[in-house]
């Protein structure tokens, strides 16, 4: 199991109902953790519509969770 | 060139003063303003929301990017979170150039990308008492279209 | 829709307050602002001078045709005569629009018509004490080249 | 002979050495009296860099000079 720290935006905030958490999961990458929370808290994005951003920084969903990682998945953006 | 999320109030005399260059012949000035509708429903109010970190650090990348391809000579943006009225100054782009076409252009590029690519995100509130999430409609009910998604990775 | 030509400073807050409309989405400002060369000339200050009765006749057109052309609320566009020092603001344009792309192509065409075709003159003093009205030099030896001619008539 | 009103502005107005002025003439048309006042006072805008207003209005160069007119010959503009 990893430890991860989650931060949660607009849409993603309202459906988790929080807007941060620290989660131990057995997901490897960043896309398998989406895929897991999705299934629990019933997100309607698809994985194709939301971007990762870890440790602060865009990165891509293969990217492998590491002890500690701090994970905010991005919602299609809607400034302006 | 800063980026800036603001919590509070814009002022675009106080934002534009920065930008005061004797080398510039042109200023251009772009201000989204929160109106009271979108598509064909009447709006009350928009909240924005944004992860801040990142958003400085992706609007601060598209400045640099904006520079390095238009002839300017200085560029700013400030975006607002919170609850907006009608009316109210959600965000505002200013830049600087010794000729109008850069300035003109750049203004437009930094626009355009804040809107595809910084994590702010919008949620509108209907007079009808809805709310929508713009660009998070999955089965395009209420909210506007999803714009295509940018690349993932920074630049 | 007004254009107006100012023989005093002008201040663009005041002038963009005429413009707030809540169905507008976007507002694009342009502002002219004397600097300190043209071409590889030093420049100290300019001097701006009008047919006024025309410039604000021509211009009324210019943003009249606009207005049919691109998608917007409101224009205008004040532009100052007399002797600027650098820095100063020569002239502002103001648009706003429901959609910020109409927004900008307006500003744009707006100033772009305005420089081309508005009876306004600039003579500049440059800093060794020549000075050059502008477009008017027939020998090629001081001033920027003629723009194209307009063509003759009301627009 | 017409007896017609003339401003000038910019450079004319430096070369012109006035502001405005009642001119009687015997050219026929707005060209015609462009070029008797070049040749006059050594303007040296030729006329196809030039344009005329004639009564607040432009006007082709051909207008024929109607008693009381009121011209302004306009030099290349240059406002922004």
């Amino acid at each position: 199991m990893t430890s991860v720290q989650l931060h949660y935006f607009a849409l993603l905030r309202e459906q988790r109902g929080l807007s941060s958490e620290v989660l131990a999961t057995s997901a490897t990458d960043a896309a398998a953790l989406y895929a897991e929370l999705s299934a629990r808290h019933g997100f309607t994005l698809p994985i194709d519509r939301v971007r990762v951003a870890i440790n602060g920084e865009f990165a891509p969903w293969n990217t492998p969770l590491l002890e500690g990682a701090e994970l905010v998945f991005i919602p299609p953006v809607a400034g302006g | 060139m800063t980026f800036r999320i603001s919590t509070t109030p814009l002022d675009p005399p106080t934002l534009a003063r920065d930008l005061l260059d004797l080398r510039a012949g042109a200023y251009v000035e772009f201000q989204g303003w929160v109106r009271n509708h979108n598509e064909d429903q009447a709006v009350q109010a928009l909240e924005y929301e944004a992860y801040v970190a990142l958003a400085e650090k992706e609007g601060a990348r598209i400045l640099a990017e904006v520079a390095t391809r238009h002839a300017i000579l200085g560029a700013a943006c400030v975006h607002r979170t919170g609850l907006l009225q009608l009316g109210e100054l959600a965000v505002w782009v200013g830049v600087t150039a010794a000729h109008r076409g850069a300035a003109f252009e750049a203004c437009r590029a930094i626009i355009d990308e804040t809107k595809a690519r910084v994590p702010i995100w919008k949620k509108e509130h209907y007079t009808s008492g809805a709310t929508g999430w713009i660009n998070c409609a999955t089965r395009g009910d209420f909210a506007t279209p999803a714009a295509p998604q940018p690349q993932a990775g920074p630049g």
